[in-house]
Parts: C-alpha cells; structure tokens; sequence
C-alpha cells in the first residue's frame, strides 16, 4: 500500500441547475483539497442515471482502489446494494442528499431534508395567506424527492384554506416550467401564487407571469437558493419575497468532513442533517453567494 | 408440340387505374415449345408476363393451368405450379452476394443451419450452365448488368421450371452470352419445359421460337408458327408499318475535329484512351464487355476518377472533374443503366426529364408550365407512351423508360453526346427512329459517340468505330473497313479464333 | 411521332387524401381543444403555442431538407443550447465595451447565426466528404455540443446580463400587428423553405439525392455540395432558433434544447416527409410541429387522470397522427 | 470459358478491411487503457465491464436484426424500464402467496420475457401490417413505456423487496467457473445471434428485406412475418435484459434505461451494420458495445479536465471509431 489515499466522489451529472451547482462545489472542493492534502487523490465522477453511477463506483473500486467513497444517489433503492458491497469490503462511506434505503451503511450521512424542504415551502405559503387561495404547483422531475417535497408541502398546507388548483412537471427545467406556466394562466383566470418548487423553474414561471400581464399572483416562491433568486430576495422583490435553501454545497461539506476525517486519523461520522432554511429580505445576505454558478 | 397447352391466358384484361392496358388477351405455352411474345415498347408484353406468373392479378379473363381455371393468390403458387419468372428489371437484392440471391426464399439447410456449402457448389453448377464465371460470393453490386442477367438466368434454372417466362432476358447480353442462354433454352424444351420469352432483337426470335405471337396496343394481332413469319414480317406486326430500311444513310466526309482525347486513364478499368471525334459524325464504340467502354467514357465526363493528359474540344484545352465540367462543354453522356444511373424511378416523368438541365427552367423558382410542356415536347418527340402522365416513371415500360432517358439527356442539348447502349429494350420501329434521330443529330452539325454491344447497330450506324480491348484502344476502323470480322479481331486480340463475348 | 396512347394531359392535381391526414389530424385536435377549455381559440392561447412551437418549426424545417435528402441530425438540440450558451457568453463579454443597445444585438445574432452555420458545415462535412454515417457523425456531435455548453456554463445557467436581456426580450414577446416575432421569423422561414423545396432547384435536389444518389449524380447534381448545404442551411436556421430562443428567458444550461432532435424529426416525419430520403414536404412539417405542441398544450388546458401519464397520451396521438394519415392515403 | 476480361469480380471476398476497422478501434482503446491504469486488464475490472455491457449488448444483438431489415427501435430503453417496473410489481406481489425462493424469480423470468415478446409483437404489427414509419411507431410507444413506468412507480421508484432481492442478486452478481451470469447469457445470445443471422434463413431474409423489400417479396420471402419477428426478437431480448438487470439494481424508475435506444443503436452501427438495412453483424454489434463500454471506462481510468467534457470525449471516440473504419476500408 503506498502513502496516498484515494477518495471516490460519485454524483449525478450537471443536468439541470442544482445538479450543476453541486457539480461546481464538488469540483471546487476537490481541487482545494488536493492542494492541501497532498496524500489525498481524488476520483469524480458524475452519472447521467443510476445505472452509470454504478458503473462509476465500481470501476473506482476496481482500478482506482479507493479507500473512500462519498456519494450522492441518483437514486436510493438502486444504489443501496452497490454502496453496500463498498461499505462491506472496509471502505469508508460517506452518503450525500438522498439517503440509503437500508439503515447503517454508511459511516457519515450528510443529509438534506426533502419533507422538510416541502414542508418550509408550505408553511410559508400557510402564513403569507391566512385567508387561504388559490395556488398552481410545478414539479420536477418524476422522482422520489419530487415525491417527498411535495407530500411535506401538501401536509404543511392542509387546513390552510390554501386549495391546488393544478400541479404539472416542469422537470426542474426553465422552458418546460415556460409552457407549463403559460398554460396555466390561459386555463385559470384567479391564481394567487404559485409554489413552483425550484429555482430554475421558478425563473421560466416569472417569464411566463410577465409576459402575460397578470396581476392577480401575488408571489412565486422557488426553492433551492440559486444566485439570482436570493439576490431578488435580498433587494426585496414583490414576486419573490423567499426562497427555501436546498443547498447544492452539502457535497461539499461532505467532502471535506471525509477528507479531513481520513488525513486526520479522527473520523467523523454520523449523520448531518443540512435543514431547509427558509431565506427571506432579512436573512438573505448571508445565503448568497455570488461566485457560485447557482 | 402438340399437346393441350400447359399454361394459357383467356380472354385476359388489366387495368391500371382508368386506363386499360391489355384489351383481351388469349395465349397458350405448351410443353416443349418456345413461343415469343413481341410487341412495341409499352404494347404490354411484360404485363402479360406478370399475370402468367402470378404476380400481378389480371382485371378480368381466366388463367387455365393444364386446362384447369386458377388464380393464384399469391406468388407461391405460383411457383408451386412451376412457373418462374425473369423480371425485365433485375431483380436481384444488390448487398446480398450472387449465391444468396440465388437460394432467396428457398434456402437449403443441414438440420438447423443453411447448408452453405451445397449451395455454393449447386450454385457454381448453375452459374457454370450459362458460362458465367462470376464467384458465388461476390455481392451483387459489383457484377456488371450482363453478369446479374446471368445470375437471374442461372437462379431461374435452378428452379426447375415446368413453365419458364423470360422477359427480354438477352437486352444486356453479348452474342455469346446469348448463344450460351439458347443452349440452355433448348435444352430445357427438350425435357418438356414451356418457355415463353420476349425479345426486341428480332434475329433472336427467329433464331429460338417455335411460335411467335404479336401484341399490339394491348391486343393480340398476329399468332401463328414461327417457320411462316420472317423478321420483316415481325416488325411489320408490331409497328404496323415497314420497318426495313433501318438504318439512315451514313453522311459524307466528315468536318473538323470537335473533341480530341489523348491518354485518358480511368485507374482500374482504361489506360492510354485516345481519340478523335468529328463534327457531324457517328462514332461507334464496340468491345467486349468489360473491355472498359463505359468507364472509359464516364472517366471522360467527369463521372469518375480519371485523368487525362489532353483533352480538347473545338481545339481548346479543357479540364474535365466533374460532370458539370463536362455539360459546360457540351459533352453529355447517357448512361447504359438507366435504373441504378438513369432515372428516378418513383418520380415523375417532368421531374426526371428536366433533372439534368433545371437551370433551364427558371432562375430561382422553377417554371413549372415550362417543364410541362417541355415533357409535352419530349412525349411527342420521343413517341414516349405512358398510361398517365404523372404516374412513377418505375410503371413506365421498360422501353418507354429508356425513351425518357434519351429525352432527358437531350433537353441538355449537347454538342457531343456520348450515348452508351442508346437502344437498350427498344422496338424495333422506335430503334429506327433513334437512328434516324442521332444521324439528324449529327448532321446539323454535333457529334455523336454510340457504345453498343450490338453489332449491327455498330456497322449499321457508325460512319467510324473504335474498338476496345482491355482498357486500351486495340483498333480504329472506318468506311469498308467496317466489318463483323475486323470488328471481332480487334476485340479479341489479333488472331483470336472464337468470338467470345465478342461485342 | 405520333402518341395516341399518352392520354394527353389528365393531370387533375385533386388534393390526394395522404395530403389531407395530417391536416385532418391537426384539425381533430383543435376540435378536442377548443371543447375542452374555452380559452383555447383565444388570440393569447394562440400566440403562445405558435410562438413555443417556433423553435423547433425553425430547426424542422431545416431538418426537412436534410432527411428528404437521405440524412439526418440528431445535433440540433445541443447545438442550439451550445449556440444560446455562446451567444450570452459574448454579449456579457462585449457588454462593457458595446453597452445596452442595437449593435451587441446584432453582434449576438451574427455569433448565433456564425456559430450555427460552422457547426452544420461541420457534420456536412463529415458526412459526405468523409463520408461517415449521418448517425454516427450527429450523435456524436451531439454528445460534444451538449458537453460544450455545460463546460462552458461550469454545470450550471448561463445568463444573459439582466438589463441587456430587458432589452432583448422583445424579440420574443414583441412584434408587429400584435403578431410576435418568432411567429413571424417561423413564418418566413416556413414560406421560404416551402418554396426552396417545391419550386426550386435545391429542393429537387434534395428529393432527387434522397430517391437514388447516384442517379442524381448521374444527372449533374453536386451531391456532396447538395447534401452538405442542407446539414448547412440545418445549422444556421438552428442559430435563427437560438436567436429567438435567448430573449425569452435569457439563459442556457446543459439542459437547454434536450430532446429537440427527436421533436423535429418526429414532426417532419408527422408531416409526411420519407425518414429514408427522397420525397419532403416542408408544409407537412409545419403541420406536425402544431400537432407535437397541441398535445403538451391541450395537456396542461385540460386535468387528466394523472400527469405521469402525459407521454403516454402524447405517444398515442403521435402513432394515431400517423395511422390517419395512412388510412386517408390508402381510401384515397 | 476462356475470357481473360472477367477478372474483377473473381477476387473472393478477402477479410476486407472494413471487417479490421471496429476491431482495430477496440485494440486501441484497450491498448490506451492498459497503459493508463495497471488494474484495467485485471479480471474484476474486465468482468465489470463485459458485466455492463450485457444489457445493452444483449439488446443490441435483437437491434442489429431490426435494423438489417430495414427498420429501428426507439423504444427499446424505456421497454426496459417498463419490464422492470412491472416484473417487480408482480414479484413484490407474488412474495406473499410465493415466499422467497426459485418459483418467484421463475416467475419475474416468465413475465418479463412475456411482457417483452408483447410489446415488440406490438410494435412489429403497427410497423407491418399497419405499414406505419419505424420511427413514429417506435418513438410514441418510447412515450407510452415511459410514462407508464412513472406512473406505475407514482413519479418514484419500484423496488423489489429487499429480502427478494438479496436472493435475486446472484443472478447478475455469480456465475460459473468465476464467470457471471450476465457475461455468459450475452455470450449465448451473441452466438445464437450470430448463427441467426450469418448462417440460418432468418438471417439472410432479413438482409435480403433490408436490401430490397420487393424484390425479397418476389422471391417467397414473407416480408412482413420476418420483419414482424425481428420486432419480437427485439422485445423479448429486452425481456432478457431486463431479468439481468434488475438483480443488480433491484429497482426500476423513471430513469431506468435512459437513451438505451441510442446506445444500442450506435453499437449496431459501429459495428458496420448498415443503418439503412440490408447489411449486418452480429460479431461487429458486439465489438461496438465493448468500444462504448471501454470509452465510459476509461475515462473513469484517469482525472481528466472536467467531467463536464466526458460527453465531448465520447462524441469524438465514436466519430473517430468509425472514421478509422471507413479509412481502413478505403485502404483495404
Ligand atoms: N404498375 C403500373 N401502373 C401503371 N401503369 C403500368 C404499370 N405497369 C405497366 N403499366 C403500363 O402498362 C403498359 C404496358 O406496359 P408493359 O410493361 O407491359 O409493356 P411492354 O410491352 O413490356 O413494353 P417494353 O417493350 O417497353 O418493355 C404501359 O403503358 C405501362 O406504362
Ligand atoms: N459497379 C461495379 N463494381 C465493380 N465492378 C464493376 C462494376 N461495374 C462494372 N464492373 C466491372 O468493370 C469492368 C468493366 O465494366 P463494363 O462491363 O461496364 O465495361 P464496358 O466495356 O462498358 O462493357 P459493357 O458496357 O458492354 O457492359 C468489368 O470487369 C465489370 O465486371
Ligand atoms: O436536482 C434536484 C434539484 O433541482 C432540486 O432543486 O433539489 C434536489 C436536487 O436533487
Ligand atoms: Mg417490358
Ligand atoms: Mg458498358
């Protein structure tokens, strides 16, 4: 065995803005660290679906030797087994965002909170319309997250007098978001706001809003803390006066806790929960960071 | 020959669209016996093939089978009957190799795997039938035309046929090769096979048939042995005129040299290629096949890869790469396959017609009114029969197919043209007309070059021949100099005894 | 010569029923439309599925020509998001010194349609001088392109500065006589390619390349040169797209123009363009990028039993186009 | 017959170049490989990557088929999500009533290889006897899998029991003698395949459609029975796939066997079958799966500039795979 320690960092490809914004911080941590450890080496990769991000990791066990691995799932269930017969052969794992279907696998979770994202998003939206109304919803793409943000939304709102008036799949994708939105408006004449549940989505529905000349939607509340959002929260945009944190740099975090723990010979590990944070014209300020590309 | 017939046709009508196309034909093939179906292009000879064999269903009248009425719902019976069929159009599948296409729908097998080797060797004896040496595994794209007509002909008699149909299997054939089909022929009459077969080369049908029946306009106008009709008797039938001065008179001494080509190579197929074409002259090009004629002159207008060390017309050094190059000049040639090369076969007839010269037709926008009455022009000029106008030019008869392709070149109106097989699946009255059309041609002042692997039309026509032999000019002959024999010598090599494959 | 038998001109040029199926298509769904949601028919409704559709109306047309000549492109959708991607990557470069005004426009729009002319010279290229499969070439110019613009945007959005996309936006949202722009370029395009292919040489090009190329060669047609300006004329017009696409939301990201290609191939052969070559028409193209856009938007006008099922609909309809069209071909 | 002048085609079909091409692109990219990373020739990495490839391997030997006889699968990814979807619905059903043991997996077997025969029975009957483009029929039940993939998921992800599938996992995870299942299953496939094609009727018909519809039809070949067949083939190796599949991911989603259609396809086309139909093999689909395979691995072999550029890389690899081919082909 030589001196340098391999970490194996497997994540899900830049497809849409988030997944960018991670891909950016795991670069960006990787190459800090190399230069600051230099008896670390590490691997990234980053898979279009689940099935790749399996080849990834095993092709990081197989010719890279890895003596870590810290994953972001594309996807729970199937990743589980793989990330297991990882863990099994001594390899520290340190799990990222979307947690393991089996419980104890990994040696430190970083976690971000879905439910809790949806039900942020929700209680807002409860408190900034005591009088209830009418709202439209956008979601991503069809997935477990997508899932379990809205189920904590739904729950958050119930009882609120705050009724769904429609909900389509804008993918976490601008121009989708683009044509969902402008159908809605064709098809409701009364919208109040929109939970549009991402940032990226979020600027497509804005577009659609203004080109339409609506007045009745009081508020678009995004989520996940992209650049330009919280800067419109910070200067106190009518439209969107928050922003719920969903924070793309928790690879990060994770990373470096790994590393550090390896270099450092006083492993960290249990599980780190990343809330959602509600972000609004007064907090703003210290959830922005303009050098990011999300 | 005497028997009752094996297969006939009565009272037998098709239909394509409105148009009527075969008003009431009646025909008997019997065993043993060679009968010939001949008409003028489009007269519906190959339309009387296809419902003989099941693959196209008559409009109304009886298909009697020994006697018996049947109609066969599909291609199989057919061939179950023992009828088989060679298609005026190949029809082979080009990317498969010639044994392939020889087993195709009927594949020999050992257990669970084609018998490969049985068929390669069966496949050799069939090829070694008609003296075509071509390997079983060569793909069928890279035979030239008279080897896939052998290849046809070798599939057909692979399959034992009580009834053989051939629809002008000899167009693409050389003398010899068709000496070697006839073999096959009458060996086949001799074992009691009925062969029904059409030809335009009425030497062939006098030569082979034992009967002969006439179509005209879709019509039967004559049916009687072939001992009591000669040749001019036949063309009289078809056309329904005399046919026998067929060849114009050739013109006087010929003026200026227009086109002069020195060292033309076309790598792999001509080496050295040389010579003078004159205005107002025929220049007939005769070789065997494969001796290089056509690449030779594709190499010339820029169709191929080729270099030349001089060309020039009307005295002026020209470069020649590519085809435009050549039409700048007024050198155009007509291609001897006019289904791979020629004609788009499911376009139209005005589309196909002004394809080559669109510039004609308007700057930007194409004039449409201008086209039609350019194929008004061409339909007319050309006696170009269609049963609608716009129909695919693939339902064209064959005959009227290769009239489109002449009409085609032409609208270029070229100064040389090179016209390569010109009168390839042409009746005999339109075959005059051709001639008499490329010696107007010549006259007012053009040039023409003809490539034909008929012999006559060589010594009929051409006021010069050049002769090729593997690749290289072996002879140029001209005036009385013109004869079968010179001909032959110099495409075999002096002192070549048998005139195989001899042009 | 005389010609008896030629029936002289019988060319009754009747509407033929293959014509009328995809038209008939469109027809049924405006029908379903418009009694599903009152607002379908409105002026607003109207714009807003015309102007969306522009995008890939631009590329189909382009993409038109490319199949009717034996082609294809499966590039045109990461092209375009690599376009969109450089075209903000040079306005915000050229921002401090050109400022908010006409010329950084133009600049933008000269990059968009330089970009895209290079980018299809690039797969013609390929194609037919070296004579690579058409597949191979695109599909892996489309893992480039797609590569390219999130390299470029470091994983994430490329946006255009916010005053210069103020500025820009109304090449989306404005235009003349309450008609906005990307119906009027798609417009222009559509009647411009129309007549390229029916009346002009080029389009019988094409056709002719598509039906037999060495036929077409043969018969004085520049095949490579032929074939290489519709990959050409696919590119730019595909720079035309981007520079209508950028104003709307005035960013690019990996994710931009995802699946286009198979949008655009699918509404040209919807249209009753030949997907092996030979025979195109761009009208019918026109005609199915309507159809492809109806469904999303009859989609989202009217509640449906769940949305996860939206491709699923969305799929019946596309083969049910096509089998109308067949039907309406073989009665006629 | 003495003719010295029919030489040409007397040359037997030499191993031609074209037949080295794929092959020598494969050398290659081993050859890079092993001279980056000492452990790439090692048996696990190399059992790894056959490993993987099976799925799409598997499928696109049933590709090179349909598309030697001229037609193409678009939908074959997402059928493979669908079977997944439904063979675990149906397993994760079954476990009361069956337990854990070899009758359930039996039967997840038997519905998959039922569900796959179906839906490419059904997409070769939309193509043949509705005589619908590949293209369209293909690409909307691409849609309808997808969608009802989602949805029978609800937007997430179906997952075998876990218990199921710790008893399953052998299947793609062991083997025999230290070769695992899916590595010997694509074996068998691709020598059954390439008897199919190369040395049995099915073969040659469809080569023989491929090449020439009509003159095949002329020749007593049931045009449409054949190409109905491949279509079914297709659809029950997707069936194949599927039961090695989801033993090593125990899941199916929304996502699950994303732009399969498009790798399988490339692979068929690498390996010199002729897009347009008439020519194909076996052996080449096969060569182009490793390449594929390899190109992924590789680049997972080193630290290269940017992830972001992997897609990039991989476009110019399959460009360059195929240029080297046409070139050797040229030369040979
Ligand atoms: N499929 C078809 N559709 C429409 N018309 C057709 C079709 N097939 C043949 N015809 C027409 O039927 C007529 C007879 O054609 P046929 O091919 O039988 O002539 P032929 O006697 O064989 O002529 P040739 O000597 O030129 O080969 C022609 O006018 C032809 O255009
Ligand atoms: N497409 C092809 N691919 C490969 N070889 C070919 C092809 N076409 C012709 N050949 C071969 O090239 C040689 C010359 O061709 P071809 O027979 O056309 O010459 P030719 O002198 O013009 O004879 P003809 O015109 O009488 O057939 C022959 O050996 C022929 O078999
Ligand atoms: O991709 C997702 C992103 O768009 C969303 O906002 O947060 C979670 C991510 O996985
Ligand atoms: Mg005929
Ligand atoms: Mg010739």
């Amino acid at each position: 065995q030589d001196e340098t320690t391999v970490i194996g960092v497997s994540i899900p490809a830049a497809t849409h803005g988030w997944a960018g914004g991670m891909n950016f911080h795991a670069q960006e941590t990787v190459e800090r660290l190399e230069e600051t450890y230099p008896e670390l080496d590490f691997v990234l990769t980053a898979a279009s679906d689940a099935g790749a991000q399996v080849n990834d990791i095993e092709d990081m066990v197989a010719t890279r030797g890895i003596d870590a691995l810290v994953v972001l799932p594309f996807e729970s269930d199937p990743l589980t087994p793989p990330i297991q017969s990882v863990a099994e052969s001594g390899t520290w794992v340190t799990v990222v965002d979307r947690g393991l279907s089996v419980e104890g696998i990994e040696d430190l979770y970083v976690a971000g909170d879905n439910p809790g994202f949806g039900r942020v998003a929700g209680e807002y939206m409860a408190e900034q319309m005591p009088d209830g109304g009418d709202i439209v919803v956008l979601r991503g793409i069809p997935t477990t997250i997508d899932n379990e943000r809205v189920a904590g939304f739904e729950e958050a709102i119930e009882g609120s007098g705050i009724n769904i008036i429609d909900m389509e799949h804008g993918n976490w994708n601008r121009d989708d978001s683009f044509n969902v939105m402008q159908d809605f408006l064709q098809k409701h004449d009364q919208i109040d706001a929109v939970w549009a549940s991402d940032d990226d989505m979020a600027v497509g529905v804005l577009a659609a809003i203004e080109a339409a000349g609506r007045e009745d939607i009081q508020f678009v509340l995004g989520g996940a803390g992209m650049k330009e959002m919280v800067q419109r929260v910070m200067e106190g945009d009518d439209m969107i006066p928050a922003d719920v944190t969903y924070p793309p740099a928790m690879i990060a975090t994770a990373i470096e806790m790994t590393a550090v723990g390896l270099v450092s010979n006083a492993p960290v590990s249990g599980t780190f929960t990343i809330g959602s944070v509600l972000i609004t014209e007064e907090n703003a300020e210290q959830y922005y960071y303009p050098d990011s590309p999300f | 020959m005497t028997d009752a017939p094996v297969l006939s046709l009565r009272d037998v009508r098709k239909s394509f669209g409105p148009v009527e196309v075969l008003h009431g034909v009646d025909l008997d093939l019997r065993a043993g016996e060679v009968l010939a179906l001949i008409g003028e292009n489009g007269a519906g000879k190959s339309t009387t093939m296809k419902i003989l064999a099941g693959y196209q269903p008559a409009t109304s009248g009886r298909i009697l089978l020994d006697g018996e009425e049947v109609s066969f719902g599909s291609l199989h019976e057919g061939e179950e009957a023992g009828i088989v069929m060679i298609h005026q159009e190949f029809n082979l599948a080009e990317q498969l190799t010639v044994e392939q296409n020889i087993f195709l729908g009927r594949e020999l097998h050992n257990g669970w795997f084609l018998d490969k080797a049985r068929m390669r060797r069966l496949a050799r004896e069939y090829l070694d039938r008609v003296n075509c040496t071509v390997h079983p595994d060569t793909r069928v794209s890279q035979l030239s035309n008279s080897d896939k007509q052998m290849v046809e002909i070798a599939k057909a008699l692979s399959r034992d046929a009580r009834v053989l149909i051939m629809d002008e299997p000899t167009a693409v054939l050389t003398g010899s090769e068709t000496e070697t089909l006839f073999e096959q022929v009458r060996a086949m009459k001799a074992d009691g096979t009925a062969i029904l077969f059409t030809s335009h080369k009425l030497g062939e049908v006098a030569a082979i048939a034992d009967h002969v029946t006439v179509l005209r306009d879709g019509a039967v106008v004559h049916d009687g042995r072939a001992a009591d009709i000669d040749e001019d008797g036949m063309a009289t039938a078809m056309v329904g005129r005399d046919v026998s001065d067929l060849y114009p008179d050739k013109a006087g001494a010929p003026d200026d040299v227009v086109l002069r080509v020195t060292g033309l190579d076309v790598p792999g197929h001509a080496e050295g290629v040389g010579f003078e074409l004159r205005r107002g002259e025929i220049l007939g090009i005769a070789g065997l096949i494969g001796s290089g004629r056509t690449e030779a002159m594709e190499g010339l207008c820029g169709l191929r890869p080729a270099r030349a060390e001089r060309i020039e017309i009307d005295g002026a050094k020209i470069d020649i790469r590519r085809p435009s190059d050549a039409l700048e000049h007024g050198l155009c040639y007509m291609t001897e396959d006019r289904k791979l090369r020629g004609l788009l076969l499911d376009k139209s007839m005005r589309v196909n017609l002004t394809l080559q010269s669109l510039d004609q037709f308007g700057g930007l926008m194409i004039d449409r009114a201008a086209e039609e009455r350019a194929l008004d022009r061409a339909i007319e000029e050309f006696d170009i029969r269609a049963g609608r106008r716009e129909m695919r030019v693939g339902n064209l008869s064959g005959g009227n197919q290769q009239k489109l392709l002449l009409a085609k070149v032409m609208m270029s109106d070229p100064s040389i043209l090179i016209a390569d097989e010109p009168t390839r699946g042409i009746d005999i009255g339109t075959k005059q007309q051709i001639y008499a059309f490329l010696r107007t041609l010549a006259a007012s002042g053009r040039a023409v070059v003809m490539i034909s692997s008929e012999m006559q039309e060589v010594i009929g026509l051409a006021d010069r021949v050049l002769v090729m032999r593997l690749g290289r000019v072996s002879g140029t002959l001209s005036g009385d100099e013109i004869t079968e024999d010179a001909i032959v010598r110099l495409a075999m090599g002096v002192g070549a005894g048998d005139s195989e494959r001899a042009a | 010569m005389t010609s008896e038998t030629t029936n002289s001109p019988m060319r009754r040029a009747l509407p033929s029923m293959s014509v009328l199926g995809p038209v008939l298509a469109l027809i049924v769904l405006v029908v379903i439309g418009a009694s599903l949601n009152a607002n379908f028919l409105g002026t607003a409704n109207i714009t807003n599925v015309l102007a969306r559709s522009a995008f890939i109306g631009i590329i189909a047309v382009g993409m038109t020509f490319v199949i009717t000549a034996g082609g294809l492109d499966l590039s045109v959708g990461s092209m375009a998001a690599f376009i969109a991607g450089l075209m903000i990557l040079v306005m915000n470069a050229a921002l401090p010194s050109l400022g908010v005004g006409v010329p950084i426009i133009l600049l933008g729009m000269a990059v968009a349609l330089l970009a895209g002319l290079v980018a299809g010279l690039l797969n013609g290229f390929l194609i037919t001088t070296l004579g690579i499969e058409a597949f191979i070439v695109t599909l892996g110019s489309m893992g480039i392109y797609r590569s390219l613009v999130t390299w470029l945007a470091d994983g994430g959005t490329l946006s255009l500065d916010f005053e210069l996309r103020t500025f820009y936006r109304p090449v989306y949202f404005d235009g003349i006589l309450g008609i906005s722009w990307p119906i009027i370029v798609f417009a222009i395009v559509v009647i411009v390619g129309e007549l390229l292919m029916s009346r002009a040489k080029f389009g019988r090009h094409c056709a002719a390349i598509g039906s037999n190329e060495s036929v077409a060669h043969y018969s004085n047609v520049d095949v490579n040169r032929t074939r290489l300006l519709t990959y050409a004329m696919l590119g730019l017009l595909v720079g035309v797209a981007t520079i209508m696409y950028v104003p709307r939301l005035g960013s690019a990201s990996a994710s931009t123009g995802l699946l286009w290609e198979l949008e655009a191939i699918a509404a040209v052969i919807i249209g009753g363009t030949v997907l092996k070559g030979g025979f195109g028409r761009v009208w019918g193209t026109v005609i199915g990028v309507l159809i492809l856009s109806l469904i999303d938007n009859i989609l989202n006008l009217t509640d449906l039993v769940s949305p996860y099922l939206n491709g699923a609909i969305q799929g019946v309809i596309i083969i049910l186009a096509v089998i109308l069209q067949r039907e309406a071909k073989a009665k006629g």
